[in-house]
């Protein structure tokens, strides 16, 4: 290897790192188009914190960004996320998360920080499995799935994730596939540049675990052709209506709200207001 | 040009597929990891969209516009 | 005369004026009886010293963002009690696994589960030793006064930032509730308060984590490029969750960043100990009653001697070791069922008599005649 | 008395650890006193038995907690019941006596009874300044604290809003204990 | 030949094996290293014996459900990791507190905090009797293998009912994910499995909780008018929380159910002792490491015996007290830093060295020769 | 007090209940709805077991009701709930909640539950405040609300229940005040009726902590008064848009969908299939 | 007929706000609990509404509907 | 022998854990004789290292772990530097050859080398029957299991789809170790 041949995210890298991920896995996408995000926003890498909770999703910043990175507990990185940003408010703090680690047993940390409106951009790793813990079900198993714990079938009904920001309160909303790794590079520019709760869906193929739930076991490129397929815009439907459908992939831009206020710039008001001895 | 790192390759196949112009396939030869990592037939006809590079998961193909070079 | 340098406040309120004396800035909270004023207060004044107050949607999420706010550089603190400890284990795990020095206030009140909010027990003595998975060491340091509390807060972010570990203030409903006179410092300036040392150069090759001298700590946003994780991991922040020795180094170097520093954490408290025969070992809010005991006995010239745990994590076991050397009996005192009592055992190991004295009714507060009546039976 | 052990007793909402509090206040910040005070209750705000207990001493206090006092009052018939036999001799047991029947007799320590709750309603239309009534019937019949340092103590420890009614009923509290 | 009898399985099969045995009909749980295997298995098999499997959004929720499933008549049970434990801790105190049979598995993983999923640690022995707030009591089995996770399980169900209780079954990676054969039992009726004693009468005036006898269950749907609350209560389940003789009754009778039934629920078991002079007390995996350690010693004629306790908790103290009159040497081996190590020496009290060893390496299985030069250094 | 002469409601109230309510608080009123749909529905009260977990709210089953009752942890009632009607489905099971304790630090159970679509009834009790530990910030506090934890002025913005129940999944919500004391006893019999998710959403007042926040100290009259002048019938407005507005409460039945699988009814048709020795 | 249990009124207006016809006042006699339960004044008026009864929050005033009786 | 240990190392994916089950099995469940099977590894399905170790023995197995192996089979390079120094004299090394440089020769134990994972890639098409043919090629080269009921063990452990093509891949090792 030519050390002046590099991969132009390659400065991103801490040094060091060994991607352990499976073959194919949409991690390394969205590793990528984050990263690509971030150089396009001309962001110093320095002053961005990244939070991850456990699952193969929070292996994406942690080790491997080169800059500040918490890997937390289970389920918890937004509520540690929420900490690092109230104190340094500068900072900007992307917080990485699986599908069950964000909905499953963190979901009281991503409503309440949606309802906070709290300056932070969650992008939630969406491949309807739990992927580190090899193959259980999740909040967004599809009905009837064949998982390790649903050998009969799923019977619970899916959350949508996007749907479920909103209505918390989230002021940014996006929904893609790993298959539009080049709108998600705009969108988590967007997210991570807007003041306010910022959440992405990126909906992702895990090929070893929801691989084989779907029958394509270890096969990265007809999951991403799946994905191609039963994608739709937003904006070519007419409501948001069917969204949860299992059939389609409704993907865009969901919510772009300007006018909620941020909960660090209030607490900023507060300060200066009463502050006595600061 | 294209870079290939042979050995960070995990054969997943995502470049394959994604090559609008259908330049590159699996090589003959195993790589550390095992698997046979792509290679590019003629880079000629690539057009530079960068598919391979965005969606291979391992960072392990990219590319500098206007050129060709395959590289281990 | 009113004199502003003293006043006549709850320990709860004491404790948070402790915290801002000591540098608090954060302070994230769920409230619950009998700690609440700890957050009610936190709320009113942590903006007006340019800190940070938020009320979370649970205890989960108080201590991880008092870990997070660590992180980016704050001194930072949650008070809670029981349940809300409970609550919070995994992630006080956490902030041991990644050496976060933070404070939490654990103002103790009677159980197990909801029990009784407002009577008080020490009963979460070895629960903040053992709450958490795995093995590792705290601190904790249990008041027995609101002065003790404004004290001993500040001591505990010392300690916190010192050894880069959370620090437990172990109060109860009598020490969070109690009202008394607090005398704050003549001159602030004089006070010691400890910060803790940051990685100064981005590019050091000094470790991060893991060491018993305590690592310097690579804070957020300063272009350290920290690797911070709960896993294993190893002098850098790498993990490492396959290989036995990386978890025998992560494991070891944890607790002996402790207990190499014994010397330096615990603090003990000793009265009428030259000449005791028995002695009356107790912390917190039931040192109290020990203490007038021994001065009852005392004028009924019974040699008995008080021995306070100041901190009760790490354990003092040498010390109490030494100690037993020269008495005939110790009387364990706690407001429990006898917690850490098979403790003070262990570290006489038959040198001396060691029994164990629990309240007649749990959650009493102890009444001298009742311990005067087990030393007579004593001797 | 070096050392004064009183206990305040009744239900909540009657503003039993409040009063408490402002007696601790009044002698230890005010008159440079030592003093405790230290309570047991219910459930808060919910009606549940309240107990708050003040040491006042001129040495440092040790043991925090009142065995047997030197002035109970008791503004529930609960209160009496649990409180009365850890009245020292000589002692004092003041009682709202439209909430307390008082059916025992005794010399070994004084009894007061005044209308406190009912003298708040009545003549207040405030039922929450019972306490202070209680406070300046207290200080009147015991003379624990200076009534003008208790008066500071108190214009400290309420509402803006409430100072006033706060004080009259201090006042007329007093009055009932001519 | 295949045996019906025989099966090759994993501790953690066995253990779902076990609880259908047991007559188990409620599982709910949430994955997690090394622990899943468990719900897995249970996802399969629950609602083939009519009964129910739930995978709830965390470990909080998993316990709730267990303790509202067993209150609702069935026998239930969760398994988990460390972490999971962690979670876990306020409602176990719910468990206690309301009397509540249940089993809890923890197949544990080294750590603190995320750790080593896959690495064995005995970390969270005194976490199961401590992490919950208040005082209280808890029943734990150490298994050593496949079959003993088949057989303790069934063991645990029959004393959770039995002493209307949680109880907890302590695996560890090692245990957990070993395969080994499994006999399943020759004739299924001769097993003993307890049912909880039931309210028999809604008029009834037998306490309904609270007696160290065991109060029957007045479980729901029955008319019984059950008034249940995790909150300090009488008899009946009225809730006190002001009254200290109130908290003391509850307390102590909870943490007496289970210290005045020691003799019924604690097991030891013992190899080479009657002339031991130096005895290897362990528990769990580590057993068979002493087990053969004792054997490879008694080669050699040194006269180690191997003492293992089945049952950690409640801790045999008297058991150990006695034993030790006998010998000269204790060596703890724990896969810890010394959980009960000071349990042990307070038990015994001074008439026995009392020594820890744990592996040279955490995580990594004692070697017998590594133990073995312990014992040569000890003669 | 003569024996003959009882309140309606008398015989299901537990003998020896003493009741500890604040002068005017809401509970009671909701207690009396409550029990008035049940007979008016004429179950049989042996047949429903209460939950509830801890704040003043749950108080209002525990131990007052004289059937089954359990009183769980703070904020974990339904999932308490959960295992109770899964294990004995015949079983109506009604969670009585406050609203910190099901939306603060219970929110996830309460999303996963109605996500779930299990038939339990839950009723949250809004009274905008933390009662029980004596009047701090609840999620469902108005904004800029000075409580005992926000002393300037509540910076968070408002959970609004309901929609995030019908966003989870909830197949039946309805809200209505203790004004409407008529009405939720018609919704209340209603959701305890169907099967599914239900969840009653009942703004209450909080005399002693709220009534502080409002100017309404101890004055539950005017607290309700208020009530009846803010509400508006869902059937009176255009739209849900404005729903969370701090000015209207919008009252009525809000959501009532009839298509969704019920969990428990799934998993009795899976003992059937796949039952071997059951 | 209205029942009011006097000792279990803890004297919170909300019956007396709530009666369309007025006819419900403080008494003059505090309860055992220290405050004034409400009292009929004319129970002709009573148009038995049920309002005092399902406002009430301590269960402590109700009707039967067709007469009047106060109750202590 | 008594007692046969045995040790399988790669990495994750390869299939190593099941083999070692298969092998357990066989010889337990199948053979009648006592059998446990253990592991470690790093985090799962990740391409982390994986070790699976079998012990076999006609008595009762206390210690369950393997500390030195009469057979190592190693599927990467880092389990031959790993393990190799633990094979007891008189032992056996098997490697894939396409994964592995064995920079050392020995007299110690003997050496095998094959192409387990690019036979199962470049004949089956399917890299997860590369464990398949080192079973084949094990039981022939070291016969510890009964060939017969090895094969209904893996009958019994693989998925329906599946059989057809592990027994043809274990057949393959087979014959390639002749
Ligand atoms: C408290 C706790 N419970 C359970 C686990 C085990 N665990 C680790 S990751 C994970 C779920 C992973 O799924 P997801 O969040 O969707 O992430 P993915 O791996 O699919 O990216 C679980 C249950 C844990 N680490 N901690
Ligand atoms: C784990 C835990 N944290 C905190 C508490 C303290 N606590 C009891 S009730 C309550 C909130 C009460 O508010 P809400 O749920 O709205 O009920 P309300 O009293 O208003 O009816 C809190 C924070 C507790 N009991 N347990
Ligand atoms: S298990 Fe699934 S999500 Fe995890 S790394 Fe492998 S493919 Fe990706
Ligand atoms: S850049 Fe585009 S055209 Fe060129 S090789 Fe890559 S995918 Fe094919
Ligand atoms: S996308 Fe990357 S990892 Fe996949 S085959 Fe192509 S180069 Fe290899
Ligand atoms: S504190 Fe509020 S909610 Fe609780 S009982 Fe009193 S008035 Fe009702
Ligand atoms: S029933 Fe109606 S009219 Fe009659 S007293 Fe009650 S509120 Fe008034
Ligand atoms: S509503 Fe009930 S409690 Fe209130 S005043 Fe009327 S009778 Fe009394
Ligand atoms: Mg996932
Ligand atoms: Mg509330």
């Amino acid at each position: 290897m030519l050390k002046d041949i590099e991969h132009p995210l390659q400065k991103y890298i801490r040094p060091g790192t060994n991607y352990t991920t499976c073959p194919g896995c949409g991690n390394g996408i969205l590793a990528q188009s984050t990263l690509r995000a971030i150089k396009n926003l001309e962001l110093d890498f320095d002053n961005i914190v990244f939070v991850s909770g456990i699952g193969c999703a929070g292996w994406i910043p942690s080790p491997s960004f080169n800059t500040d990175v918490l890997h937390v507990t289970h389920g918890r990185a937004i509520a540690y996320a929420t900490g690092v940003k109230l104190t340094n408010p500068k900072l900007k703090v992307v917080v990485f998360s699986g599908d069950g680690d964000l909905s499953a047993i963190g979901g009281n940390h991503f409503i309440h920080a949606a309802r906070r409106n709290i300056d932070l951009t969650v992008i939630c790793v969406n491949n309807r499995i739990y992927g580190m813990t090899s193959g259980q079900a999740a909040p967004t198993t599809p009905k009837n799935s064949k998982t390790t714990t649903t050998p009969y079938g799923n019977m619970e009904n899916t959350f949508d994730l996007s749907d479920l920001a909103k209505s918390a309160g989230a002021t940014f909303v996006a929904r893609w596939t790993t298959y539009h790794a080049r709108q998600l590079t705009k969108s988590i520019a967007k997210a991570i540049d807007k003041k306010g709760f910022s959440f992405i869906e990126a909906i992702s193929q895990c090929p070893v675990h929801y691989g084989k739930v779907i029958g394509m076991r270890n096969d990265a490129p007809s999951m991403m052709k799946e994905f191609k397929s039963k994608s739709i815009h937003i904006n070519k439907i007419d409501s948001l209506s069917n969204e949860s459908s299992d059939d389609k992939i409704i993907v865009g831009e969901l919510v772009n709200e300007n006018e909620k206020a941020e909960l660090t710039d209030l607490m900023q008001s507060l300060r200066t207001e009463v502050g006595t001895d600061g | 040009m294209i870079y290939i790192k042979k050995d960070m390759c995990k054969g997943c196949g995502l470049c394959i597929e994604f090559c609008p112009v259908n330049i590159l396939k699996f090589s003959e030869d195993l790589n550390e990891k095992g698997v046979y990592p792509p290679e590019v037939t003629d880079i000629n006809k690539c057009i530079e969209c960068e598919n391979c590079m965005i969606y291979c998961p391992d960072f392990a193909i990219f590319l500098e516009k206007g050129g060709v070079k395959n590289e281990k | 005369m009113k004199n502003n340098k003293t006043d006549f406040i709850q320990g709860n309120i004491a404790c948070v004026e402790g915290a801002i004396v000591a540098g608090c800035k954060f302070f994230a909270g769920y409230p619950i009886t009998p700690a609440s004023e700890i957050a009610e207060h936190m709320s009113e004044r942590m903006f007006q010293v340019n800190g940070t107050f938020i009320q979370t949607e649970d205890e989960l999420s108080s201590i991880a963002a008092v870990v997070g706010s660590s992180w980016a550089g704050a001194k930072a603190m949650t008070a809670t009690s029981g349940p809300g400890i409970s609550l919070m284990q995994e992630n006080i795990g956490l902030a041991i696994a990644t050496e976060t020095p933070l404070v939490i206030v654990d103002v103790q009140r009677g159980g197990p589960s909801t029990g009784s909010p407002s009577i008080s027990l020490q009963g979460d003595t070895i629960q903040v030793k053992y709450g958490s998975q795995g093995e590792y060491q705290v601190i904790s340091i249990a008041p027995s006064s609101p002065q003790e509390m404004f004290d001993y807060t500040i001591w505990a972010f010392n300690i916190a930032e010192k050894f880069r570990t959370p620090v437990f203030v172990m109060a109860d409903v009598m020490v969070g509730h109690m009202r008394e006179q607090v005398e704050y410092p003549e001159d602030y300036n004089e006070l010691e308060i400890f910060d803790r040392k940051i990685l100064d150069d981005p590019d050091s090759t000094e470790g991060r984590f893991l060491s018993t001298e305590v690592a310097p700590m690579p804070i957020f946003g300063n272009g350290f490029k920290a690797n911070v994780t709960g896993s294993t991991h190893d002098e850098f922040g790498w993990r490492n969750v396959s290989d036995p020795k990386v978890m025998d180094n992560f494991i070891k170097k944890l607790t002996n960043k402790i207990l190499n520093n014994k010397s330096e954490i615990i603090r003990t408290e000793k009265e009428y100990m030259e000449d005791a025969e028995v002695v009356l070992l107790s912390y917190g809010s039931v040192s109290r009653a020990a203490l007038e005991t021994v001065h009852t006995a005392r004028e009924k010239e019974i040699k008995v001697g008080s021995y306070r745990l100041v901190t009760v994590w790490p354990f003092p076991e040498k010390e109490i070791s030494k100690m037993s050397e020269n008495v005939e009996k110790i009387i364990v005192l706690e407001n429990n069922l006898g917690q850490i009592y098979p403790y003070v055992r262990s570290a006489v190991d038959g040198k001396a008599e060691v029994e164990l004295l629990s309240p007649s009714v749990l959650g009493e507060f102890f009444e001298p005649n009742y311990i005067l009546n087990k030393i007579k039976e004593a001797k | 008395m070096a050392n004064i052990n009183i206990r305040i007793a009744g239900i909540g909402g009657q503003g039993v650890v409040l009063s408490g509090i402002i007696l601790g206040r009044t002698a230890s910040v005010y008159e440079g006193k030592n003093a405790v005070q230290t309570q047991s209750y219910g459930s808060s705000a919910r009606g549940g038995d309240v107990c708050s207990e003040i040491i006042i001493s001129n040495k440092k206090i040790i043991y925090p907690q009142v065995l047997k006092s030197d002035i109970l009052i008791a503004l529930s018939q609960k209160a009496v019941d649990k409180y009365r036999d850890q009245i020292l001799e000589g002692g004092t047991l003041i009682v709202d006596k439209d909430l307390t029947k008082l059916e025992f007799e005794t010399e070994k320590f004084k009894v007061y009874g005044e209308s406190f709750n009912k003298t708040a309603i009545d003549e207040f239309n405030n039922k929450t300044v019972a306490n202070m009534i209680m406070l300046g019937y207290l200080v009147k019949k015991t003379e624990i604290v200076d009534v003008e340092l208790l008066k500071k103590s108190i214009l400290e420890s309420v509402p803006v809003e409430t100072k006033e009614i706060n004080i009259k009923a201090l006042n007329k509290g007093m009055l009932l204990a001519q």
